[in-house]
């Protein structure tokens, strides 16, 4: 290929981090040429990015492309070994294109304490580890990437933050770095039983375990990744991040972090320990199932409504863990259709809610007192809009996922008991109706109903030209994701063949 | 992503394309469009896509374009009743379905496909669909004129529009279902149209809720359907489970799990609690989705994919009871009932909705599916007049409950005799469209040995006539008990209510005894069927039909009937309260599912949440701060420090101890040099031996 | 044994004797200057030995530096610190003795075992007259083989001279 | 003629020499101890040079004159050291000569 193929996505992941250099450099007073260059590095990386969406072979999309192959710290036998193939693209181009969108949206107003030169450091480099965690192939390079997310978020949320924002950024931090310990021991462990870091050659000659030691190594994989889901018992810091985090770092952490866990999941943990994997799986739907009902649960409990998306997405990632867990063609599929759409859907629900903190400075549904659509009508549908794309609705990018997951639940992988997973199915099916019941109440107290007078006086104005900007790719990708799913699913398709191949996909 | 944006929007495009030349090229030899064997079948696309560009049309446009937005939705539908109504006439010439492929896709192993098929039964519903919904158009014109978010009404109606012709087109289950769902949320949209009090909203979101509670077993069955034959294909399907292709208990759970999504969506029995609640939408969308569209969506999937439920649950001649039947007759009787004691004219007929699709239900359970289909069919017509006609009412009134009408023959006289007619072909009072109809189902009830259905029928029939006869004397003889003065709504109210009267009437010979009628345009595969006289179905049915009447009259009309009936005899008494409580189904779903799901058990997840998962995260925080912190430093202070300064002072003293050898005296040094030395090579030597 | 190397063990007898006797009444005797005669004496047999070991030019350059310059330099240092002439009592450590005499001791048993352990077995050698150009190959060797050491000497010794006259100057 | 011997004369004299420089309390005899002990060197350095004719002759004599060349130095510096002590403290008794104790 030619060299400027070799590049593409080392220039991809590295723009942003050298963007985040480029700003530090710019003086302090100067905020406005501070953000133009946050745009300039975050909207190179997305021409890159289309720029090898283009130029990427779908034929074979599960053979690995624009691969860089070099040693990187030979001691350990580490390279610098970075690919894309059907998996990595679409998550890829996500997290640049919301990255790009978030620096759009928070070019007129920035969260306090007012520092946007700082603010956008981050943001870039946040997106540099994002991208590079999707396109890493070395268990070590994959590693770095997943810790360097970690701090700018974890500074996202502990400056910029909401009232207590210290304990969410603190907990955030220390609960997913108490996960990679155990995935670097079980990253470790690899290493030591096959000699070498590089997924592709783990996965292609599996590193032979004994039985007993392939449970305990896919163990430490699943607490490592299961935090980062977040998967039911662990979820615990997501909401408190959320609720704290300012709203440019929720969309990121909601649309993107999130789903490095479960591209964990699918890349390394999967084909790596096909036997663990299938002795794992139901106990993977188990947990992913309660998550799904459990999340639903305590979002009829939430008075704040950002604490209720985040607890709608914990049970949006149940639905692609259960497909992950079917370890079948359909469930990876969905389960990857399921990441991109929650990362397009719940960003921009997010995003929403951030708007209406910043118009009504609180998030509190009763506070909000309903009535949005006559205060802020353009706001208020594309809130319902969402809702609905959030709840399933077909035609909607919500909806292929959650089906595929439940259809793929319904027969899965030889060699698991179908009786569980179709309980697992029917469970998931119930879930479905409590998202649609907690959505629509959500939409009736806030939406709905007459404007209370204590904001009869308040002049908003509606959604503004930025927003407008950040949003209408969102929107309008919701759409055709929902429309035509086979855009995503005709990249992924061929490479979750390679994944599932061991498990009689 | 974007990259495969751009090969979809290629791939898109294409097939668009293609669809533009079939139609330029229609265009090229437009006089052949016509007389084409099938060719309007061709078109049957647009009659799909006209609601939904007049969907994106008012919704973008409304605002700024004539008749606020609704210019789009009304020629959408006029078209789209012109091409319909062009099918159903070389549908009844015999023209041959077609089958028309979109686009295909691939989810992980299986292929998936979307597109549309029009057969006869398609064509049919196309037609009832487009009239129904294009009258409704014209007559929201007037209804909905002053009232608030006029165009978004306009938009949402196209939307519902296209939505069910999208579903009733399509050629497989998974596209039927988005079809079935998006009709679901235009609904909710609908009903949910003055949004401003609270009720409405939560009665939209009940009745989002209930059908999605359905739609979700509904999915399950596609679920098995789809493994069971390898592919979302109708066709496919109902060929394999006729010819025995799918083990017979996976037909029973694939047919049983279709029909829990029947029961929601077309409000049967322990569903249909959504159903009267639904009337807080405006009237129009009453007439149009709770009486002639959206809730015989379920009628449509069991008649659409007749062979699973015919070979799951055995139907036909002396077939043993199924659920479908059950369910279809105890909805028939218990709405009839619920209907006798409403007060509000809407929720009269919509509970006589619920029963009429107990009748279509019980029908198919029978196995009579051109007996439910044309009920269906008539069904539409007269309880779609109904409902305008209430609205008229409605609208002269501004009140739904009876007790302020009364008495408008004389000031609304073509509201009355609309009205009259649609309650007495509903009545199936002899020679209207009813009357076929229930006929053929009582018939076929009789003949396959259904004796229970038959009988139910017959009561149900009674009482359908006597509700209607109530409802007639209390909305329109009788003194006018409303304050304000009603008069006749407006010419664009009134002509859909004479259209539709005038169909009321003659759309029932089109199944007369005898005839090549409808059974024999309408058939399923082939099966065509031409209704016979049955002299017994036909007089009980109208034997039936008239106690009815002259019950109803005998209370309400001439007022004969002994008052106080009610608080004197106790079961009176008493079947009243239930009837009033609606069977107290209402509140053990409300307090029994809802309230407990919606604030104690969430209240419980998240407290477990909060004080229990979160509890042992903080509490492992606290204890790794507090006491492993205190432990650690306390370890470290005495133990760790101590440690260290001991070996400070030893070493301090031991320092002090050595220093005394530094004497000054170089010879002492010299000594000590050679006799380390020597010791040294002792050593060595010793080592090396 | 040939009678030839009969002479030559008698010569280095008595030269052996005549270095321990001097060396040992170096460092017991009670005179200074007496020490300092006893000192010539030892070197001046040292010289002897090397003439016997076939080494003319290291004896003849023993006698004219060491006998020559040392001893002389080290009469000067007596002379200098007006020791007296006769017996100084005082001259040794008594205390000091015992160690000394323990540390030679025990110097010598530790080397003679070594030696005794490795070097007895060494042949006795006929001493034969030492070829002719053996100053002259000791003069090549000198400036080819060991250039480095000996430029190094010369400066070594230049800076003695140097640091020797800076300390004993009086102011 | 045996190298033993001459060995063993060497390691005799190089003990006396540390007999003298532990036991003499006069520095001047500590320096004449110290030319002994040298001078035990250069006779095991000759001693073995005559051994080895063949190879080392050559270089044990150069050895020796450096040795030589070095212990002459050695005695310039360590007079001029004695008689500078001596006039500072008056007496060059080396156990007296201790200030460098702690």
């Amino acid at each position: 290929m030619s060299a400027i193929e070799t590049w593409a996505l080392t220039l991809a992941v590295f723009l942003p981090a050298a963007g985040t250099l480029a700003i530090l450099l710019v003086p302090k007073k100067q905020e406005s040429a501070a953000k133009v260059t946050a745009l300039i590095a975050t909207g190179l990386a997305l021409l890159a990015g289309i720029f090898i969406a283009l130029r990427f072979d779908y034929s074979n999309s599960s053979s690995l492309q624009f691969e860089t192959n070099v040693p990187w710290i030979s001691a350990i036998g580490a390279r610098y070994h970075i690919a894309l193939d059907g998996i990595s693209l679409p998550l890829v181009l996500l997290s640049l294109l919301v990255t790009f969108l978030c620096v759009i949206y928070s070019w007129k107003h920035f969260p306090e304490p007012h520092n946007p030169r700082v603010f956008l450091a981050l943001v870039l480099l946040l997106e540099t580890g994002m991208t590079g965690t999707f396109v890493a192939f070395d268990l070590i390079l994959f590693f770095v990437f997943w810790e360097l997310v970690l701090l700018p978020m974890y500074f996202l949320i502990g400056v910029w933050g909401g009232p207590n924002r210290e304990y969410a950024a603190i907990k955030f931090f220390l609960y997913t770095l108490f996960g990679s310990a155990f995935m670097l021991i079980a990253f470790l462990a690899m290493y030591w039983k096959a000699g070498t870091f590089d997924i592709v050659e783990l996965s292609l000659n599996n590193p032979g375990f004994a039985k007993s030691t392939a449970l305990l190594v896919f163990g430490g994989l699943f607490l490592g990744f299961a935090i980062k889901v977040p998967m039911f018992p662990f979820h615990t810091w997501l909401p408190d991040a959320h609720t704290e985090a300012p709203t440019v770092g929720s969309v990121l952490l909601a649309a993107v972090l999130l789903k490095m866990g479960t591209y964990g999941f699918v890349r390394i943990a999967l084909p790596v320990l096909p036997e663990a994997a299938r002795s794992w799986a139901p106990w993977i739907g188990l947990l992913a199932v309660i998550g799904i009902i459990y999340a639903s649960l305590c979002c009829f409990a939430q008075k704040d409504l950002k604490r209720l998306i985040a607890f709608s997405s914990v049970g949006h990632m149940g639905f692609v863990m259960l497909g992950i867990a079917t370890l079948t063609p359909v469930g990876i599929n969905a389960a990857i259709f399921g990441m991109v759409a929650h990362g397009l859907i719940t960003g921009m629900l997010f995003f929403l809610t951030g708007s209406i903190h910043e118009r009504y400075h609180t998030r509190e549904i009763a506070e909000l007192g309903g009535g949005m659509l006559k205060k802020l009508p353009i706001l208020a549908s594309l809130l319902a809009f969402i809702s609905f794309a959030s709840l399933g609705l077909p035609a909607l990018a919500g909806f292929p996922g959650e089906f595929m997951s439940m259809l793929s639940a319904y027969n899965p992988a030889p060699g698991l008991s179908t009786g569980t997973f179709r309980t697992f199915m029917v469970v998931a099916g119930v879930g479905t109706v409590l998202v649609a019941g907690y959505f629509l109440w959500m939409l009736q107290r806030v939406n709905l109903g007459t404007v209370p007078e204590r904001w009869e006086s308040t002049e908003m104005h509606d959604v503004n030209g930025y927003e407008y900007a950040a949003w209408i790719p969102l929107i309008l990708l919701t759409f055709i994701c929902g429309v035509y799913p086979q855009i995503i699913l005709g990249v992924t398709d061929g490479a979750v063949r390679g994944v599932t191949a061991a498990f009689g996909g | 992503m974007v990259g495969a944006l751009a090969s979809s929007v290629s791939v898109a495009s294409s097939a668009l394309l293609g669809a533009a030349e079939a139609a330029a090229e229609h265009g090229e030899h437009a006089a052949a469009v016509l007389n084409g064997p099938n060719s309007t079948l061709k078109l049957g696309w647009l009659v799909v896509a006209l609601p939904f560009v007049g969907w994106l049309l008012t919704l973008f446009f409304g605002k700024r374009s004539p008749m606020r937005g609704a210019i789009y939705g009304v020629t959408a539908l006029g078209a789209g009743l012109l091409i319909s109504i062009a099918m159903f006439f070389q549908v009844a010439g015999g023209a041959a379905p077609y089958h028309q492929k979109f686009y295909t896709f691939d989810i992980g192993g299986y292929e998936v496909s979307t597109g549309f098929s029009f057969d006869s039964f398609t064509v049919m519903m196309f037609a009832v669909v487009t009239l129904i919904s294009f009258l409704v158009h014209i007559y929201s014109l007037a209804y909905m004129k002053d009232e608030v978010r006029f165009t978004f009404f306009y938009a949402t109606l196209s939307l519902f529009t296209g939505s069910m012709l999208l579903m009733v087109a399509s050629d497989n289950l998974l596209q039927m279902f988005v079809g079935w769902e998006l009709v679901g949320v235009c609904s909710y949209l609908l009903i949910g149209h003055y949004w401003e009090e609270k009720p409405n909203s939560s009665a939209a979101i009940k009745a989002f809720i209930t059908t999605r509670i359905g739609d979700v077993g509904m999915m399950f069955g596609i679920f098995v359907l789809f493994f069971a034959a390898g592919t979302f294909d109708i066709g496919g399907i109902n060929g394999l489970a006729a010819s025995g292709g799918i083990k017979h208990g996976i037909l029973l759970a694939g047919a049983t799990l279709l029909f829990i999504g029947v029961i929601g969506k077309s409000a049967q029995f322990p569903l249909h609690v959504w159903l009267p609640d639904a009337m807080a939408g405006p009237t129009p969308v009453s007439a149009l989705i709770h009486a002639a569209t959206m809730v015989v969506a379920g009628i449509y999937l069991v008649a659409r994919n007749f062979d699973v439920f015919r070979t799951a649950f055995a139907l036909g001649p002396g077939g043993p009871a199924n659920v479908v039947m059950i369910i279809g007759t105890i909805t028939m009787l218990i709405a009839a009932l619920l209907a006798m004691v409403q007060d509000d004219i809407k929720k009269v007929l919509a509970y006589s909705t619920v029963s009429q699709l107990g009748y279509m239900v019980a029908a198919l359970g029978v196995g009579a599916w051109t007996a439910a289909v044309f009920h269906l069919f008539t069904h539409a017509m007269f309880k779609a007049l109904l409902f305008l006609g209430s609205g008229s009412v409605i609208h002269a009134v501004h009140s739904n409950n009876m007790s302020d009408m009364g008495g408008l023959r004389k000031e609304m006289p073509v509201t009355f005799w609309t009205f009259l007619i649609g309650s007495a072909a509903l009545a199936g009072v002899p020679g209207l469209a009813g009357f076929f109809s229930k006929d053929e189902i009582l018939h076929f009830a009789f003949h396959n040995h259904y004796y229970a259905v038959f009988g139910v029928g017959l009561l149900t029939a009674a009482l359908t006539a006597l509700y209607m006869t109530r409802c007639v004397s209390l909305t329109f003889f009788g003194e006018f008990r409303g304050h304000g003065h009603p008069h006749e709504s407006p010419r664009l109210m009134t002509v859909p209510l004479v259209v539709l009267a005038v169909l009321s009437v003659t759309v029932g010979s089109l199944n007369f005894w005898g005839m090549k009628g409808f059974g024999v345009w309408i058939a399923y595969a082939g099966e065509q069927h031409v209704a016979e006289f049955d002299v017994v179905a036909m007089l009980a049915g109208t034997a039936a039909g008239a106690i009815g009447i002259l019950l109803g009259l005998w209370i309400y009309y001439w007022k004969k009937a002994p008052q106080g009936l009610l608080d004197r005899v106790a079961p009176f008494r008493w079947a009243h309260t239930l009837l009033m409580n609606k069977y107290y189904l209402d509140d053990l779903y409300i307090k029994g599912i809802v309230r407990p799901v919606q604030y104690s058990l969430s209240k419980v997840a998240y407290w477990i949440n909060q004080k229990i998962i979160d509890g042992v995260v903080n509490g492992v925080g606290v204890m790794t701060r507090k006491a492993l912190a205190e432990a650690t430093y306390w370890l470290d202070q005495t133990v760790v420090d101590g440690f260290v300064n001991d070996v400070a002072n030893e070493a301090g003293e031991a320092g002090g101890a050595l220093r005394r050898i530094q004497t000054g005296k170089a010879q002492q040094y010299v000594a000590v040099a050679v006799v380390a030395t020597a010791v040294l090579v002792i050593a060595v030597v010793w080592a090396v031996r | 044994m040939s009678n030839q190397q009969v002479v030559q063990v008698i010569i280095f007898g008595i030269a052996a004797a005549l270095i321990i006797f001097g060396g040992i009444r170096v460092v017991t005797a009670q005179n200074i200057v007496r020490a300092a005669l006893y000192l010539v004496l030892t070197l001046a047999a040292t010289a002897g030995l090397f003439v016997l070991l076939l080494a003319e030019f290291i004896a003849a350059v023993q006698i004219l530096i060491y006998v020559g310059a040392v001893v002389v330099i080290l009469l000067f240092g007596i002379m200098l610190t007006r020791a007296p002439i006769g017996l100084t009592p005082d001259l040794d450590n008594e205390s000091a003795r015992i160690w000394g005499l323990v540390a030679g001791l025990v110097f010598l048993g530790v080397v003679t075992f070594v030696l005794w352990r490795h070097f007895a077995s060494v042949p006795a050698l006929e001493l034969s007259a030492p070829d002719s150009g053996a100053n002259e190959a000791l003069g090549r060797s000198l400036l080819v083989d060991w250039v480095a050491p000996f430029e190094a000497v010369s400066m070594v010794l230049l800076s003695a001279l140097i640091g020797a006259l800076a300390m004993a100057r009086k102011d | 003629m045996r190298l033993m011997s001459i060995l063993m004369l060497s390691a005799a004299l190089f003990s006396i020499g540390i007999y003298g420089v532990l036991v003499r309390r006069n520095a001047v005899l500590v320096l004449m101890s110290i030319e002994l002990m040298l001078n035990a060197v250069n006779i095991n350095l000759i001693g073995f040079g005559t051994w080895l004719r063949d190879t080392a002759f050559v270089n044990a004599q150069a050895f020796v004159l450096f040795v030589i060349a070095i212990a002459a130095a050695e005695v310039g510096i360590g007079i001029a050291i004695v008689l500078a002590i001596y006039r500072n403290k008056a007496s060059i008794a080396v156990d007296e000569v201790d200030s460098m104790k702690w």
